[in-house]
């Protein structure tokens, strides 16, 4: 699929998407639509690391959180505006994505998602312990102040709506290009094989280190969509659950194909709302559909999916 | 058949769900008669906290099945549509707006903790729904000008009058057994640094000659406060006090009791004379003194005991703090339907603020809602001597509220509230 | 941060006794919890996230037995013994499934039981706290040691964690089932060439794991309520505890226990508010520097 | 005389990839059968078929004419066929002694033929390094230990892959005169080679794998004179 | 004519056993040579010095008189020593053409390009001729997973192809194949070097093969150079033999 067909396919899905949830005007609607755009970009956020680089990151709340608390906090200064203070929260994100990265992607398998978890763990103790700054475990409290910009005033639900779905199909859109770029599949190679991409002269911790930290960045965006839309920032955005929650997003959905996470979000959101909706025992119901998923199927839905649509495909016999 | 209603799995509704995929399409259940009133309740239903949810919906089932009894409102039926929000406030946040937008609640009663406490009220900030706040204790909820919302009421104690409660007992106590060195071990979160920061606030402007010799906040929900009572033996206080609760507490004081502490200091702590703890504590220390959570002796009133055995009967099990709570706040929002007529919330929270209701909970068997700050006074509270046995207090004296009130507007001035 | 109160205390006796024996107390319970992950870990070579779960299975278990029975030594053995039948059958039926797959389906199928098991408890025992209380046997004054104190309980649960440690390294050190398992740690393949049903020998140890975590939690009974959900802090600490003590290693789970337990004991003195960020600080220091741990093998 | 082991029509796939073709093999009681092939040739993947590491896709195999194909590996050691790997793989943080006390189990019969006494009556040098760390052992060390801690657990038939592989030649002669005496105590043995001068040493009769199948059966006599076999799939 | 590749005294110990022992040997531009050599000889440990996985201990390796001995990995492959594996190390999600293309871009470092789509055209082209030479072609859009073990081994020097190597070293590309795509294998091996013109050593077990199409032998033993010559001496050097058959054991027995 070319890069411009995708953009008018990521336009016409967000197009739909917003008639959707605007013509019906109901806004249990419009609050699906855009936990689920909120919670497919931090899935396909990390997805950049797990299904395209390899490295299993544990801690990927912590940029979740990280974004949603300094973009809350900056604009709780009531000084700067929205666009301007998110700019700022994914400069900082950078930052702290590359001193963290530098440090985990050192480790690799199991130590590096130990590392991640510690970050992780690290930032969650600072944001839980700085009461005076943070609200400790209540929170951000007193909402996040969402002061109208370039005519946009995001303290109207429709308009934040718009945005958030806006801003995630760009995401989307953005994240595409990369992981379809040439850097996409130098990740791609230093997953499948990182000796051998090495020895084709892929610089492997180099663009490891960038994954991280645009895997950071697109996590961070999805915690500032998150502040604005419940209006707060809470600890347990930088909770490792939340990080096991993108995980098992991504990996009921798929980690292979693009669209995996998306799907992945869309399922976990759906067994989480309608589980809780039906019963209280929505452990138990969650944990058997997991646990069918990861020993029935052994992969994600979409995964399966790619993989039947290979082996359907007629193999070469040996060379001739 | 009860009120309550976990949103029954229709055919309807698993069609919709099917048809819509995730969007957990809006439905409302209706059933023969008139189109129900829906009262959403966010709670914890799972982990640590289970018991706050099961007391809070117990407690708000109890009230609703008998206004649904006298015949609801002019036949309209009552439902409540308990929900889980983990403990979570992110959750809280989420479940709130689907109560509110997919299932079509028309009210709220939040039973979240704290934290969740407190996103709701960002939640209903926005969406302007009647909300009553029945487990929340913490003050800046409603006495934070900031935070206050005129659609947000709380049935629920509030951590600053207990606080006041207490300094005013342990003041007394204090003169008569010269507890000159106190130090206090809290849980290292919200209700904990709140309930302990306005005691020691106000022990020390009731009581000014003590001193605070030292402070352990285990981190909330920790199972374990071995370090934190041995710093304890080291700091030989006179006194200690403590807001752990629950199961919290009743760890607290079995590990406390390894070392024999309370042998020789004693212990204040607004939360323990509860039946749901101070059952679970097997070996009780000589000289504990706890503020009255709830016990079906106090207030000794038949309509207190009355209420205890209707809770009893259709709950299983005891009535705890929250339950009570939860029973007050829901009582107001039915009396304010009841009067009214009406389920229109700015209707109701006119009709809600300063009003006052006959309750086993109150002081004289009145409970108000206090129109300043929309929250709940003149609750019975006192605080005693704890006891193994029933009646679980001895030597209960009951608070004066006019000292509460006095001490109360001392704090909001210090804070800048008014 | 308060140095000051730490130095006082490390110049009186008193406290120092009291504030080491606290740390032993408090590294003993996750040392019994994180010796099972690091065991399992170790010869299996799967990161059970549903550790916690089983700590909190043994002290429901030895709560019911607690009840029934009113012998502090049955609720010991019932959360011990139950928690590692459940192992075993876990093993058998879930574990054994994901051996050699990616650490994203072994942590799945242990988060989905960590998920099952937290509501199983709530169904079965109901959600509210429970507490056991303190065995009459127990119910003593604390001993007084150079000034500092020391409960007889905990000077027993403090024995019976080193004594499990002990003879967990005598197990696994002079036994030929420990041969025989520290050489299937290395090479299943060929102690199953050499006759031996390596697949036993892994739900063994699996069991072995999941009874050292019930027993923990039936020796936390006591003093801790119960309530589901309770294993998760322990995992965590666990966690810590293993990755500092090196991954596989029962020697480095025993100090790293001992480690983490120290800093809270005096953290609490010093700077109580960092405890946490200090022992997560502490783990990304140890697994920067050597990431297999202090006691692990390089390149495992 | 009937046969303690025999395979029948054997595939052996690794992924894809074939690397066994029909191999048909039989090993009567108390023989020594060496199974001869260039590196490549598939001789140790036969054993690993064998011994139930690598199952086979196709064929069968026999053990005193019971059926145990797709058996586990410890299943297969238990039926009396011990395993002895091309790269040794000795337990290295085990000692000496703790790695024959883990070989350690009764033969079929419920015997025990060999003590750790006798062991070391047989292997002096392993007797003198009891204690020892077993990755500490030269690769000859090493070599005699797995075939002792074989040896422990009373086997019928014991597969002996490259035992000379890589070992200077003073103890490439200890191994032969280590597997005449056990061909003296009755123990079956099946060997896997490259050295055709060591099998013509200790075998009493040959097969020659070549590509993933058997291309010859004789005895040790009929190899000996038989120039173009010799060059045709050992030699250069 | 001067030497392409020169190895001067390389010497490589682990622990106490020295597993490259003193060895020389030179290969001229556009030579095609084998090593044999018995299990544990050290052959493979020899290609893992000459392309930077391991450091000499010591010695030189010349790459067109430049010493390249103990330079990291990537330094050498650029520099035009190219390596497939024993074991085809090649993507396994990937499709053939998507690896040599990934590949092509690699050796002309234009994988930092986040801007671009993959996989750019001139890159393509280039993966097709590669493809076609090395007889890939017909699964282009093969995932390299599927392809057969043979495909995957004939990827992998496609893959090394891609950096336009100087010197390619093959290690045992027949191992593990069947005996007809033995043959195939080496055929098309062969034609890739007379194609390419470049520098070939492999190791190699069949010493069919080997003596079929290998212009020079050198034989390793023991991690040295026991000998080196055409096929016709190898095959009738009395050493050689002994290495291969072993020393008679029978007067040690007696």
């Amino acid at each position: 699929m070319t890069a411009r067909l995708e953009l008018i396919l990521g336009a016409v899905f967000a197009a739909v998407l917003i008639a959707i949830g605007l013509s019906l005007g109901d806004k249990a609607v419009i609050d699906v639509l855009m936990r689920l755009s909120i919670f497919s970009l931090l899935a396909l956020s990390l997805n950049i690391l797990v299904g395209y680089t390899g490295l299993v990151s544990f801690g990927h709340a912590m940029f979740f959180g990280f974004g949603a608390y300094v973009f809350g906090l900056l604009m709780q200064t009531n000084a700067i505006s929205i666009p301007a203070a998110a700019a700022v929260t994914l400069l900082a994100t950078c930052v702290w994505g590359a001193v963290s990265g530098a440090l985990c992607i050192r480790l690799t398998e199991i130590y590096f998602s130990f590392l991640t978890l510690a970050f992780q763990m690290l930032l969650y103790s600072v944001i839980a312990g700085w009461v005076s700054l943070t609200g400790g475990d209540q929170g951000l409290m007193g909402g996040i102040p969402r002061p109208p910009f370039l005519g946009i005033d995001l303290a109207q639900p429709r308009q934040l709506f718009v945005l958030t779905v806006i801003v995630s199909v760009l995401s989307a859109l953005a994240i595409r290009q990369i992981v379809q770029s040439p850097f996409g599949y130098a990740l791609r190679m230093i997953r499948d094989n990182a000796e051998r991409a090495r020895f084709l002269g892929v610089p492997v911790q180099r663009y490891k280190l960038q994954a991280f930290v645009l895997s950071g960045i697109f996590g961070s965006l999805a915690g500032i969509l998150m502040s604005l839309y419940v209006s707060g920032a809470y600890p347990n955005f930088a909770f490792w659950t939340l990080s096991g929650d993108a995980i098992i997003m991504i990996v009921l959905g798929g980690i292979t194909v693009f669209l995996g996470p998306v799907l992945g979000a869309v399922l976990f959101q759906f067994l989480n709302d309608y589980i809780n909706r039906i019963t209280e025992h929505h452990g138990m119901v969650m944990g058997v559909v997991l646990l069918v998923i990861v020993l029935g199927l052994r992969k994600g839905v979409l995964d399966v999916l790619d993989e039947w649509r290979q082996s359907r495909k007629p193999r070469p016999e040996a060379a001739p | 058949m009860t009120a309550i209603s976990r949103t029954g799995l229709n055919r309807r509704t698993l069609m919709a769900g099917a048809a819509a995929g995730v969007l957990a399409a809006p439905h409302v259940s209706r059933g023969q008669g008139k189109e129900p009133i829906k009262i959403g309740m966010p709670t914890v239903l799972s982990g640590r906290f289970t018991v706050v949810g099961d007391s809070a919906r117990g407690a708000a089932g109890l009230a609703i099945d008998a206004f649904n009894a006298a015949g609801g409102l002019d036949g309209r039926m009552i439902e409540l549509v308990a929900r889980d929000d983990k403990a979570r406030p992110d959750e809280a946040a989420r479940v709130v707006r689907e109560l509110l937008n997919a299932d079509g609640c028309h009210l709220l009663i939040s039973s979240s903790t704290t934290a969740g406490a407190f996103a709701i009220q960002e939640v209903v900030r926005e969406t302007g729904h009647l909300c009553i706040q029945t487990i929340s204790e913490t003050s800046s909820l409603t006495a934070d000008p900031k935070i206050r919302l005129p659609n947000v009421f709380r049935g629920a104690r509030q951590v600053v009058h207990d606080a006041i409660a207490g300094a005013s007992y342990a003041a007394k106590v204090a003169k008569e057994r010269g507890l000159k060195k106190w130090m206090t071990n809290s849980p290292d979160f919200a209700y904990g640094r709140d309930a302990t920061g306005q005691f020691v606030e106000s022990l020390k402007k009731i009581a000014p000659d003590t001193t605070i010799i030292g402070e352990a906040w285990p981190k909330f929900m920790a199972p374990d406060y071995t370090e934190s009572l041995t710093q304890v033996l080291t700091s030989k206080p006179d006194a200690l006090f403590t807001a752990h609760s629950g199961g919290d507490i009743v760890a607290f004081m079995d590990q406390a009791k390894l070392y024999n502490i309370f042998d020789k200091v004693p212990m204040f702590t607004p939360n323990l004379a509860d039946l749901t703890s101070i059952k679970q504590i097997k070996k009780l220390p000589p000289d504990v003194r706890s503020g009255t959570r709830y016990l079906a002796t106090y207030p000794d009133t038949a309509a207190n005991h009355d209420w205890h055995d209707a809770y009893v009967k259709r709950n299983g099990g005891e009535p705890s703090n929250w339950s009570w709570e939860t029973a007050a706040g829901t009582a107001f929002l039915l009396e304010a339907i009841k009067k009214t007529k009406s389920i229109d919330g700015k209707v109701l929270a006119e009709a809600l603020r300063g009003m006052t209701i006959d309750s086993p909970f109150g002081i004289g068997g009145k409970l108000t809602m206090r129109a300043e700050d929309q929250t709940l006074i003149n609750y019975a509270i006192g605080w005693g001597s704890v006891l193994a046995e029933p009646p679980y207090l001895k030597n209960i004296q009951d608070t004066d509220w006019s000292e509460i009130f006095h001490y109360e507007t001392e704090w909001k001035k210090s804070k800048g509230f008014i | 941060m308060n140095f000051d109160a730490l130095i006082d205390c490390f110049s009186a006796s008193a406290c120092v006794v009291t504030q080491i024996s606290s740390g032993l107390i408090i590294g003993m319970l996750i040392f019994m919890v994180a010796s099972g992950v690091t065991l399992i870990f170790g010869v299996l070579g799967v990161v059970n996230f549903a550790h916690g779960a089983l700590y909190m299975l043994g002290a429901y278990f030895a709560l019911t037995a607690y009840w029934v029975t009113d012998s502090f030594t049955v609720a010991v053995l019932a959360g011990a013994i139950g928690t590692g039948l459940f192992g075993v059958v876990f093993e058998r039926l879930f574990i054994s499934r994901v051996y050699g797959a990616d650490v994203l389906s072994q942590l799945l199928v242990c988060y989905a039981f960590v998920l099952i098991l937290d509501d199983a408890v709530k169904a079965i025992w109901g959600g509210d706290f429970l507490s056991m209380g303190m065995p009459e046997a127990f119910a003593l004054p604390p001993l007084m040691i150079a000034g500092g104190f020391v409960p007889p309980f905990y000077a027993f649960l403090t024995a019976f964690a080193v004594a499990s440690a002990i003879a967990l390294a005598a197990l696994l050190g002079l036994t030929r089932f420990g041969k025989i398992v520290r050489a299937a740690a290395v090479n299943r393949q060929m102690v199953g060439v050499l006759g031996i049903n390596t697949s036993l020998v892994y739900a063994l140890i699996f069991g072995l794991g999941a009874a050292l975590a019930g027993a923990a939690g039936a020796l936390a009974a006591p003093v801790r309520s119960a309530t589901p959900g309770m294993g998760f802090d322990i995992l965590i600490e666990s966690f810590i505890v293993t990755v500092i003590g090196g991954m596989g290693s029962i020697a480095g789970a025993f100090v790293g226990a001992i480690l983490i337990g120290m800093i809270r004991a005096f953290g609490t003195v010093g700077f109580p508010l960092a405890t946490e960020g200090v022992t997560f600080a502490m783990m990304a220091v140890v697994l920067l520097v050597k990431p297999a741990g202090l006691f692990g093998k390089a390149g495992r | 005389m009937s046969d303690e082991l025999r395979v029948q029509g054997m595939d052996v796939y690794y992924g894809a990839s074939q690397i066994l073709f029909g191999i048909d093999l039989a090993v009567e009681r108390g023989a020594t059968v060496a199974l001869l092939g260039r590196n490549g040739a598939g001789k140790s993947t036969t054993f690993k078929a064998i011994a139930g590491v690598a199952p086979p896709r196709a064929g069968r195999v026999f053990m005193r004419e019971q059926d145990i194909t797709g058996f586990a590996p410890y299943r297969i050691a238990r039926r009396g066929i011990g395993y002895v790997p091309e790269d040794r793989q000795v337990f290295p943080e085990h000692s000496v002694e703790d790695n024959l006390r883990i070989g350690a189990k009764p033969g079929t019969d419920g015997a025990v033929h060999w003590t750790l006494e006798r062991i070391f009556e047989v292997f002096p040098i392993l007797s003198s390094m009891r204690g020892r760390m077993a990755g500490r052992l030269s690769g000859g060390e090493q070599q005699m230990l797995t075939i002792a801690r074989t040896l422990m657990g009373n086997p019928d038939v014991i597969l002996l892959d490259e035992p000379s592989e890589g070992l200077a030649p003073i103890i490439v002669q200890q191994i032969a005169r280590l597997i005449a005496t056990l061909r003296k105590e009755g123990v079956t043995i099946l060997l896997a080679e490259q050295n055709m001068h060591f099998c013509i040493a200790v075998a009493t009769s040959v097969a020659i794998i070549d590509k993933g199948q058997i291309v010859y059966r004789g005895s040790i006599e009929e190899l000996k004179h038989n120039d173009d076999i010799k060059r045709r799939y050992l030699a250069v | 004519m001067t030497a392409r590749l020169t190895i001067d005294g390389l010497i490589r110990r682990f622990g106490g056993v020295v597993a490259t022992d003193n060895v020389s040997m030179d290969f001229a531009p556009g030579s095609l040579s084998a090593i044999i050599g018995p299990n544990g000889a050290g052959k493979t440990t020899f290609f893992n010095l000459i392309t930077g996985k391991l450091k000499p201990d010591a010695g030189t390796i010349k790459l067109d008189g430049v010493d390249i001995g103990g330079r990291p990995e990537a330094d050498i492959v650029r520099m035009g020593i190219g390596r497939a594996f024993q074991v085809a190390s090649i993507f396994p999600r990937f499709t053939v053409e998507e690896s040599l293309t990934a590949a092509v871009l690699s050796h002309r470092r234009q994988t930092g390009s986040m801007f671009q789509r993959f996989p750019l055209p001139a890159a393509t082209a280039r993966a097709k001729e590669i493809m076609d030479l090395a007889g890939l072609s017909h699964a282009a859009a093969t995932p390299s997973r599927f392809l057969s073990h043979g495909d995957q081994k004939l990827l992998d020097i496609a893959l090394a192809l891609a950096l336009e190597p100087k010197v390619l070293l093959l290690d045992e590309p027949t191992a593990g194949m069947g005996p007809d795509e033995r043959w195939k294998m080496i055929e098309r091996v062969q034609l890739l070097w007379r194609q390419v013109g470049m520098t070939l050593v492999f190791i190699e077990h069949d010493m069919d093969i080997v003596f079929k199409i290998a212009q020079s032998i050198r034989v390793l033993r023991y991690g040295s150079v026991l000998a080196e010559g055409t096929a016709e001496e190898i095959r009738t050097n009395q050493a050689v033999i002994d290495a291969y058959l072993g020393t008679s054991l029978e007067e040690a027995l007696a």
